[in-house]
Order: C-alpha cells, then structure tokens, then sequence
C-alpha cells in the first residue's frame, strides 16, 4: 500500500536546470519578451520549447558577478530575474540583497526536489523590494542530507517558512531557532513533497498510535 | 373558606408581618413559580426579540411562532445525561449552582410588589437584598474552581473580580437613593423596600426625578452596575463565548446547566425589581397624587385587561396571517387558543377592575387595586428586562481591564460624588 | 530591524515547572483547536500570567491536505478547482492567482473581456470575504449583531456568484487561458443593482461599530504592529496598510485589468486593530468603485484565449502573485514540460500573516488574542492547505 | 374574625425567636467551623464558613439585630469569602492538601481553645450574677437606628462612639492605600 502508488505519469527529471547554461546565447532575442508577459502567444502544441531564460544585465547582477565570480549566475525567464548561486554563497548573497539591494521583503522560501540529481534539492527564496517595486530569486542546489543557513536573522518571516520547507523536503537549516515539524504532527516520518513520497503514503504506525485508526486513507 | 381567602386577598400587611408563616410559604411559593414562569418568558422573548434585531426569525418551529420553545428546552436539559467531569471536585461542583440559584430566589421574599404584596417587609430589605445577590457570586466562582479546568477558573476570577467592584458603585448609589428617603417630617429614613416606595408616594416624586439630575446619575450608575453584576452583555466577561467558550459554566451540562441560566436571569429580574424600587417608584402607578380620583383608579385599574387585550388581539393577527396551507393546521390552532386563553385573562382583569369600581366592599377594591399594583411593578421590570436584551444586540464586549477601570475610576468616584451633593442638598432642603 | 528579529525569534518556554502553575501566576492554555474564536482549527497555546499574554505558540495543520503533493499529481487543468477549497472564502482571488500564473508560465493572455469579468468577480469576493471578516471579528469582540448583518448582505454576492458559474463558495470560475462561461443574461444588471444596495450597508455597519465608544477601546492600541515590523515579518495586504506602508500588488504590480482602473489604497497611521477595521472598510468602497468602473466599461469579444485543449506549458519556473483580500497569495510553478506541474508552491498570505500573531499580542490580554487573531483574518484552510 | 389578625396575635411578636431555631443556627455555625478546620480542601474549607458566616447572622437576626445580621451577609459572606475564595482558587490545593495540616503551633491553639472554654463555661455558670435575668428589652422594631445614633449622634450632639469609629475608618483608609501602593509598582 505504501508504496505501490507513486504518481501515475512519474515526471522526467527535468534537465530544465541544464539547459539555460547551455543554450544561453541562444535564440533569446526572439522569444523571451523584456517585461510583461507578451501578446505574442506561441503556436503552443507545436513548438515544444517555449522561451528560454536569458541572461540578466543589470548594474546589480554586474556588481556581484565581478565580487563572485562564477559562483553566481543571473538570468530571466519570462521577465522574472533569478540567481542561480553556489550554496557557500548563500548567507551573503542574502544579507547583501537586503541590506545593500533594499530587498527588505521575502516573500517565500520554498524547495523543489529532483531524485535523480546528484544535488537533489533547488532551495528557492522569493525576494521583492518595496522601495525598487521589483521581485529577484535565488536558487541553489544542495544534495540530500547537507545543510543551508537559516536566513531567519535577516528576515523573521523565514521562520515559518523554513520550518515548512524542513516540514516537507526535509531540508535542515543550520541556525534557524526552532526548527521543527510545523504542518504535520511531531512525530510524523518522512518528508511527503520528495518525489519518492507516494501520494497515498503516510506514516501508518502514526496513524495507528495516534488516532487509533487502521488507516487515514 | 371564600371569606378566608378574600382576607388574605384584601389583607393590608404582608404575610410577614402579620406573622402568618402558611401564608408566608403560600406566597413564596407563587412568587417561585410566578419568577419560573417569567424567566421562561424571558428566554423566549429574548431569542424572539433578539432575532428580530438581527434580521433572522428565531425560534419558529415548536409551536406556533417557537411559543413551546422555552418548553421543550427546558425538557431537553432535563433528559440530558448529567456530565461530571471526572477530574472536577464533585461536591462542590454539585453544589455550585444551588448556591447561584438559592441566592437568586431568596431576593423575593423582600421584593414588594405591592404594599402588601410581598412575602415580609424586611426593616433591612435593602440591604438583605444587597447582601444575598452578592452571595449568587459565590456559586460562579465555586462552579468556576470546581470544574477544574482552565477557561472556568479564568471566568470565575473574572466574574468575582467584576462583581465584587461594581457592588461598591452600586451600594453607593443605593445609599443615596436611602438618603432621600428621609427627607420627611421626623427626618428618619428607611431601609424597607415598601418603606422606600411608601417615601417616594409621600414625596410625591419617583427619586429618579428627586434633585434632578442628582436621582437620575445615581440611577444610571446603578442601571449600569446592575448589568455588571448580572454578567450580561457588554459586561459578559465570565461567559464570554468568543475567549473563554463558556466562562464559568463550560463544563456544565443538562439540568445543572439550566439552574445557572435560571439563577441568571432570576437575578436579572431581581436587580431590576431593586431598580424599579428605589427610583422608579415600585408599585405606583404614574401620577398616584395627582390623579387619585376614583375615576382616575378606575381608569388605570383597566391598563393590565387592556394590555391582555393587546397581546390577545396580536395573537390572534399573528394567527390570521398564519399561511393557509394544511401543514400550519396545528399550529394555527394552538395560536388561537393561546389568543383565547391572553383574551379570557384580558376579559378576568377587566371584570375585577369593574368590579372593583362599583362592589363596594373595601376587601374587592383592595383586590382590585393588588393586581394593578402588581401589573404596574411587573410592566416598569419588563422594560428592564427588553434593555437587557437591546443592550446585548447592540453592543461589543467589554475588556476586562476596561470593566475594571469603568467600575473603580468613573462610577465609584461618580457615585461617592452623587452621595455628598445628595447629602448636603437634603441637608439645604430640609 | 533587529529588535523586530529577536522578539520574533524568542523562543516560548511553555514548560510548566513541575506542574504547579497555579502556584505562580503563570497559566499556560490552549486555545483552539476546538474554541469558537480561532475561526476554525488553530490552536494557539498562551502563556499567561492572570490574564496578561507572555507568549503564544501556534500550533497549525489541523486541516493539512497537502494541496501542493495533489498539484504534483493532477493536470493543470484538474488542479484548478483544487484552489478553491485553500482559502475557500476568497475562491475566486485563489483561482485568479493560479490561472494567471499558469497563464504567464504558458506566454498566453486572457482576453479582455475575460479579464474584466475577473475582476468583477474577484472584487466582488473581496467584499463578500470582508464582510466574512467583519462578521466574525466583531462577533469575537462580542457584538453579535453584525455578523448577521454582514451574511445578509453577502448572500447577494453568492447569488450573483451562483448565477454565474453554479457555485456559491467555492467557486471554480476562471479556467487557464480566460473564463469558462460568458456572462448569463442580467449579469451587469445583478452587479449594478448590487452596486446601488451595497453603499448603504456598509454605513450600516459602520453605524454600529465605528464610532461605539466600546468597539473603539476594544480596537484601538490593540495588536499594533509597525510597518516595518508587517514588512521584517513578511505580512501583507490589509495589515500592512493598515500600518502605514501604502502597497498594493493591484497597484505595484497591475494585474488582470487593474491598471485600467482608478481607484485608492486606503492606509491607516497607528496599525492597530481599529486601523485594519477601518482599511478593510475603506476597500470595501474602494472595490465597489472597481466594479462599477469594470462593469460600464467591459467590453464585447470572446473570453477564451488561445490555448491548447491539453494544457502544457514548457520548461520553466514562474513565480506570480495577486492581492487577494488576505493578502499577497503566490503561485510558484515549476514545469517540466509535461501535463502536470512539477513543483507547485502556494506562498498563503494567511499562514506568513499568522507568524505576526505572536508579537502583535504579547503584553496584552486573552480577550485581545481573540480580537487581534480576528483582525488578521485568516482562513485555516489557506494556513493549513 | 380576620384571620390574618388572628395568627399575629397568637404568635405573638417574636414568631422565630424559638429554641429550635436558636439550636438549629447554633448547631450549623459549630458544625462549619468544626468543617472549617478538618477539611483538607481549602474551599471546601472556605464553603463551609461561609455556612458558619450565615448561620451567625441568623442568630444575629433572632438577637433583633437585624442591620448586623445584614452587614454579616454583604461584607463576610458576599464580600471577604469571594476574596478568600479568589485568592485560594489561585493556590494550588493538590499540593497543599498533602502538606502537614497542624504545624508545631497546635498544643498553643489547644490551649487556647481550653481558656476559651472555660471562659464560656464560667460565664454560663455565673451568668445570672453577671446579666440580670430577662433584662434585655426588646427594640420595637429594628435597631439599625440605635446604632446610627451610638455612632454619629443625634442632631447636634456627637455621639457615643463616633471619635472611634471615625479612627477605625480612617485606620481602614490607611490600610487600603497601603495595599494599594504594595501592589502597584508604579502609581
């Protein structure tokens, strides 16, 4: 019962993550629209690929490119800016974002996990500035079982965020105050948002001290 | 016998005073099932009125118009399983509500309806009513100990807490209301509940008007205190359903339950009575000095077979406007029986006031002039009662630290201000 | 900053020494998870001393259906009524936000008229999840009156609601690429006659509670919160307002058609639970003028845009936000190119606005929890998803 | 005849002043102060003086004081025992109840007890020499009046006991501002 059903379509693991890198200089110019997302709507079931990320020019991104080097990459996809940073950059990158950015507003921490990866998980946080009105991402990859830094002492409200992404993925964050189970019960076994948690699965001897059911199903 | 009863009927003393204890307890008695019947009225009226405040129908299947409500409610309570917790002081927790209502219903025997309509004049009754209202405190904080549970005890210490300070207020505003009475001749005044009606008669004047506006603060301070130490609404802090689920009574259940709804609004209509006693002149009817034509008598001595009259011929509105479909056959039917039954009371009334007025045995007329003392008292408690009720739809709640700097920083000054100009204005008078 | 950091971190000790808290003045209880003021399953647990709050801890999840593992495994397309029964008040702000995220992940764009049918029905939600609001807040703060009020006069909105697409709470009204159903017959009358039978309600409820002596102490200097404090914590939507910062993701970040419209941000000054009232109020005029703007001005065309029956959007991630009358509600997508997301984050105004609870009532008493738990307003089911 | 009249007469004027009420009261005040001291729960402890308390003013009442009787009710049983009772509600009686119920003290209190009783014992023996029998005349109605007039004087005139009782109020002022600044920390 455990684990016999696993999605009905198991998702390839994307190479999504690959691919920019590779095709960067590539036809950007034609399909990845500057800011909002455009009229020009794509002959969808025709063209498999749809617009790729291009790399992001900005002072910012030039700025900290010359402080990290290849640590560092920014792109945009869609209008949306992201870096893609080395995990030892993290704490850093973070604190200057805001402190010197003025990205005085995370508006989410969340993960994604890719099983087949050799780092499994994209950490991903969601940064705006109120005064620069403007949204950046930052990813990283960690492998499963490493660390992140908490970044609770540079926005409080990654707190709770924290604690769901450890709640789900299973992801520690070194630092964070309080770090535990937030959504699911205390004693809860596995992390249910990896691709490898069947979405039938659950802690059945939980449910079986708990509630005194056979199954929660 | 007929001679027997019409003496005790027409009798100028209260059973108390004449010391007669079979009609002491006869009277206790009525008063007992008159005060039952008036707190199912309440409830009834209550969600009724309530409804309407707040556009919704209320209570309109048992009977027609939710007439039976109260009825089956009660019923309900009664077969309820009676839950102890198994963590809570059993004793004690049997016997809080005992206390609540004992405090409650030992109040009548003081209350004057009449003159002589009441179980005994208390030379103390003031201050025996004072002294056992503040006992039924002591059933919500033993109730609230004994639950053994969290949110009671918070509601118990709250509601002790917020009794015991607006009693000063209130026994102040009291004492003021004592003062005037013995604005008279010798000088001496009273604490006896018929005694201070009887001051008010003489005077000439309802002590709400006495001194204008000293009277009036003194009532609405003590028209204030009264609401705080019945815990209603806005000062409902015990049983605050928002904070505290239930206050002191969460974990009660069932019939127990039920004698704290009962011990409540008993209490209610207590408080309200000392009200309508101190300053809004008990019994009388308006103008006793100015109109005591016998015309006059006769005139008012119609009021309570005319208001019978009213609600039968509501009742009976309310039956004709009943939807013609078979499925309302029942209960179109019991509404005009109830109609019958308001009008068939109207019609008794109306015959004694006649009666009254023309039969001219001094024990009739006296009988006569018994129900309108009685109509009267209950008519200006009823007004109370729907405040009661207006207050409740149309106000937030309270704070508790906002309740505490109300009762200790606003009225207790007020009140002790109202005292001394009280005082010294009687003083200048007399 | 920093003193915001450390209050928020400070960890709760709720250990009770050696069981005799009634000894000292410390009582620690349990709010919730069954009490009729956590507007559903939260449980907070508060430490007291009397009555005075030392700290609360929120304990949540009470209703976790694990919303984002369902994305994973159903098709865009399937996953879209799923989103209704987050914050199932405000269904159509949540459909909103997710159509347009994969919207904007897919490169389409819904037409105009479909745009202006959404913002007629999603301003119209923010009402009916206001009046919700008022209802229940003012009943924790004790006055029962509105509640019934407010039900009234929200059964209109439902009506229209139900008119439109069948549904009165969760709602299901906007498909990925547009809208599902053209408008029925009589719907600008519906909105219209609305238009003129709202305004006079809403002084109704003002008429109550605005300026009654005992809403303004229970409200006022309760549960204040800075601006700087909404932003460190990451709260959003009224309760920022409220505190002076005057953003609004229809204004910063025009959505839909919001850029076509005029209309204001009410702010308030103090940021306490009298501020908020009075903001939500104010947005509730304000998206009255929206409505009225969107439904004289919508205009003819088809309300589908160009999508493929299967819905398929390529590889990629996307992050889009609205203002839903919580606050700021987020899809983050990712795509694999296949049917089904691969990833799908709800970033829940309810849950990050909860995290400030903590701070906003320390200090104060347990019937301010009630009244400042209210004033955030959240929905458990968007909390918990 | 009225009966009515006819019942006042016989029962003459003091119709509850009997022995069975006296022993009745007598007996529940010994009885709750005899629970008082051996209940091991505190409010239990606390309940039954509250009985003590009303049967005291009972016998108050049967002694024509009615106003003390009163004053009994309002301030010991409505007021003090709530206070009593609040702050015993905040103690924790599970532990309290385990504790030593006499402390070393006791052979004092019995002795104190036994001085007490003999005292009694000696009053009853010689009350005739002490309170003249049937002296005691019975106040036509009440004796709130009397008191007023022993502590505040008849017109113009000051009365038996007002300078003490005006000390003792002002002792109590004392006491409540002294309370009140103890407790509050900042005023």
């Amino acid at each position: 019962m455990a684990e016999e059903v696993k999605s009905p379509a198991p998702p390839p693991p994307p190479e999504g993550e690959k691919k920019p890198a590779a095709e960067k200089p590539a036809p950007a110019a034609s399909a990845a629209p500057a800011k909002p997302a455009a009229p020009a709507k794509p002959a969808a079931p025709a063209k498999p690929a749809g617009p790729v990320p291009v790399p992001w020019t900005s002072p910012l991104v030039e700025k900290y490119r010359s402080q990290y080097g290849s640590g560092l990459e920014a792109q945009t996809y869609l209008g949306q800016n992201y870096f893609t940073v080395d995990r030892s950059l993290i704490p850093d990158i973070l604190r200057l974002l805001r402190d010197e950015e003025q990205f005085d507003y995370c508006v989410d921490i969340t993960a994604a996990h890719y099983p087949k990866r050799e780092k499994q998980f994209d950490v991903v946080w969601i940064l705006y500035s109120f005064p620069r009105n403007e949204r950046v991402r930052v990813k990283t990859q960690i492998a499963d079982g490493a660390s992140i830094p908490s970044s609770v002492s540079i926005w409080p409200t990654a707190n709770w965020l924290e604690r769901e992404v450890y709640d789900m993925f299973g992801i520690q964050f070194d630092g964070h105050p309080d770090l535990k189970r937030i959504l699911l019960p205390d004693g809860w076994k596995g992390y249910p948002l990896r691709k490898d948690y069947g979405i039938l699965q659950q802690d059945k001897e939980w449910v079986q001290i708990n509630l005194g059911i056979e199954s929660g199903q | 016998m007929p001679n027997f009863i019409m003496s005790y009927l027409g009798s100028t003393v209260t059973p108390g005073e004449a010391g007669n204890q079979f009609w002491a307890l006869i009277y206790v008695l009525i008063i007992f099932a008159g005060v039952s019947v008036a707190v199912i009225c309440m409830n009834w009226i209550e969600r009724k009125a309530l409804a309407h405040f707040q556009v919704r129908l209320g209570p309109m299947r048992v009977g027609p118009h939710g007439l039976l409500q109260p009825i089956a409610d009660a019923l309900k309570l009664m077969l309820k399983e009676d839950i102890i917790p198994s963590e809570a002081d059993q004793f004690v927790f049997w016997v809080a509500p005992l206390i609540g209502l004992l405090a409650a219903f030992t109040v009548y025997t003081v209350i004057p309806f009449g003159p002589s309509q009441a179980v005994s004049d208390m030379n103390i009754g003031i201050l025996f009513m004072l002294g056992v209202s503040s006992l039924g405190v002591l059933g919500i904080v033993v109730a609230g100990w004994a639950s053994n549970s969290h949110y009671p005890l918070i509601g118990a210490l709250r509601s002790s807490a917020q009794m015991v300070s607006y009693e000063v207020a209130m026994g102040l505003a009291v004492v003021s209301a004592i003062l005037m009475t013995s604005l008279n001749a010798s000088g001496t005044g009273t604490l006896s509940m018929i005694g201070i009606v009887q001051a008010q008669q003489q005077q000439g004047v309802w002590f709400i008007f006495k001194f204008f506006p000293l009277g009036l603060i003194a009532f609405v301070i003590f028209a204030i205190a009264m609401v705080a130490e019945t815990n209603r609404a806005p000062f409902d802090m015990a049983e605050a359903e928002s904070e505290l689920t239930a206050g002191y009574h969460t974990e009660y259940s069932g019939l127990r339950w039920s004698l704290f709804m009962l011990a409540e609004y008993a209490a209610m209509i207590a408080v309200s009575s000392i009200a309508v006693t101190l300053w809004l002149g008990g019994w009388m009817r308006p103008f006793p000095n100015l109109l005591n034509a016998p015309a006059w008598d006769f005139i008012f001595s119609l009021f309570p077979g005319l208001t019978f009259l009213g609600l039968a011929a509501i009742a009976f509105v309310g039956t004709a406007r009943m939807p013609a479909d078979s499925f309302f056959k029942i209960q179109r039917i019991g509404l005009a029986v109830f109609a019958a039954l308001l009008g068939f009371i109207a019609l008794l009334l109306l015959a004694i006031a006649v009666a009254g007025r023309f039969a001219d045995a001094s024990v009739g007329a006296r009988f006569r002039d018994g129900i309108d003392y009685i109509y009267w008292f209950v008519l200006k408690v009823a007004v109370f009662m729907y405040l009661f009720i207006w207050y409740r739809a149309t106000w937030p709640r309270y704070r508790f630290d906002q309740l505490m700097k109300i009762g200790w920083k606003v009225m207790l000054p007020i009140s002790l201000g109202v005292l001394v100009v009280t005082a010294i204005v009687g003083v200048i008078v007399s | 900053m920093n003193d915001v950091s450390n209050r928020a971190l400070s960890n709760l000790d709720l250990e009770t020494p050696d069981k005799t808290y009634l000894d000292s003045n410390e009582l620690v209880i349990n709010m919730g998870p069954q009490h009729p003021a956590t507007h559903g399953v939260l449980r907070v647990i508060l430490k007291l001393d009397g009555e005075k709050v030392l700290g609360t801890e929120c304990v949540i999840g009470y209703l976790h259906r694990g919303v984002e593992k369902i994305a994973e495994n159903r098709t865009y397309t399937m996953f879209n009524p799923y989103v209704d029964r987050m914050d199932y008040v405000a269904a159509v702000s949540n459909g909103l936000g997710y159509c347009e995220a994969v919207e904007k992940l897919m490169n389409v764009e819904a037409p105009p008229r479909a745009k202006y049918i959404r913002v007629i029905l999603t301003e119209l939600n923010r009402i009916a999840s206001h009046q919700l609001w008022l209802g229940t807040h003012a009943l924790d703060i004790g006055a029962m009156t509105p509640l019934f009020y407010t039900f009234r006069d929200r059964e209109e909105i439902l009506k229209i609601f139900e008119r439109y697409c069948g549904a009165r709470l969760t709602t299901h009204a906007f498909r990925i690429g547009g809208c599902q159903y053209e408008t029925y017959a009589g719907f600008e009358k519906d909105v219209k006659n609305f238009l003129a039978f709202f305004p006079p309600k809403i002084d109704e409820y003002e008429a109550l509670l605005t300026t009654n002596r005992i809403w303004l102490e229970r409200t006022k200097n309760v549960g204040v919160i800075s601006g700087a404090d909404c932003i460190a914590l990451g709260v959003t939507g009224p309760v920022l307002r409220a505190s002076g910062v005057q953003w609004d993701l229809r204004k910063a970040q025009p959505y839909a058609a919001y850029s076509e419209f005029d209309f204001e941000i009410p702010i308030g000054t103090n940021g306490d639970t009298y501020d908020r009232y009075l903001v939500r109020m104010a947005e509730m005029r304000q998206s009255l003028r929206i409505i009225e703007q969107a439904v004289n001005g919508i205009p003819e065309g088809p309300i589908m845009g160009k999508v493929p029956k299967v819905i398929k959007p390529p590889v990629g991630e996307i992050y889009h936000s609205i203002e839903a009358p919580k606050g700021e509600l987020g899809y983050f997508i990712v795509s694999d190119g296949s049917t089904q997301p691969y990833r799908l984050r709800v970033r829940p105004p309810s849950f990050v606005n909860l995290q400030a609870l903590d701070i906003m009532v320390r200090g104060l008493l347990v019937a301010d929890v009630v009244a400042v738990i209210g004033t955030l307003d959240i929905v458990l089911g968007e909390v918990d998803r | 005849m009225n009966p009515v009249m006819n019942s006042a007469l016989n029962s003459g004027m003091a119709p509850v002043a009997t022995p069975f009420f006296f022993y009745m009261l007598a007996g529940l005040a010994v009885i709750g102060g005899v629970l008082v001291i051996t209940r091991r729960n505190a409010v239990h402890s606390a309940l039954a003086l509250i009985v003590t308390l009303l049967a005291v003013a009972g016998l108050y009442l049967m002694l024509y004081a009615p106003f003390v009787a009163g004053v009994q009710i309002i301030v010991y049983a409505g007021g003090i025992m709530v206070l009593f009772l609040f702050v015993i509600m905040l103690v924790n009686i599970e532990r309290s109840s385990k504790e030593r119920r006499f402390n070393r003290m006791w052979p004092v209190g019995l002795a104190a007890a036994c001085a007490l009783l003999a005292l009694f014992v000696s009053a009853f023996a010689k009350g005739k020499a002490l309170f003249p029998d049937r002296m005691m005349t019975l106040p036509e109605s009440s004796n709130t009046q009397q008191i007023a007039t022993m502590l505040y004087g008849e017109a113009g005139r000051m009365g038996q006991y007002t300078f003490a009782f005006e000390i003792a109020s002002l002792l109590l002022l004392v006491a409540i501002l002294g309370a009140v600044i103890m407790t509050k920390k900042k005023i």
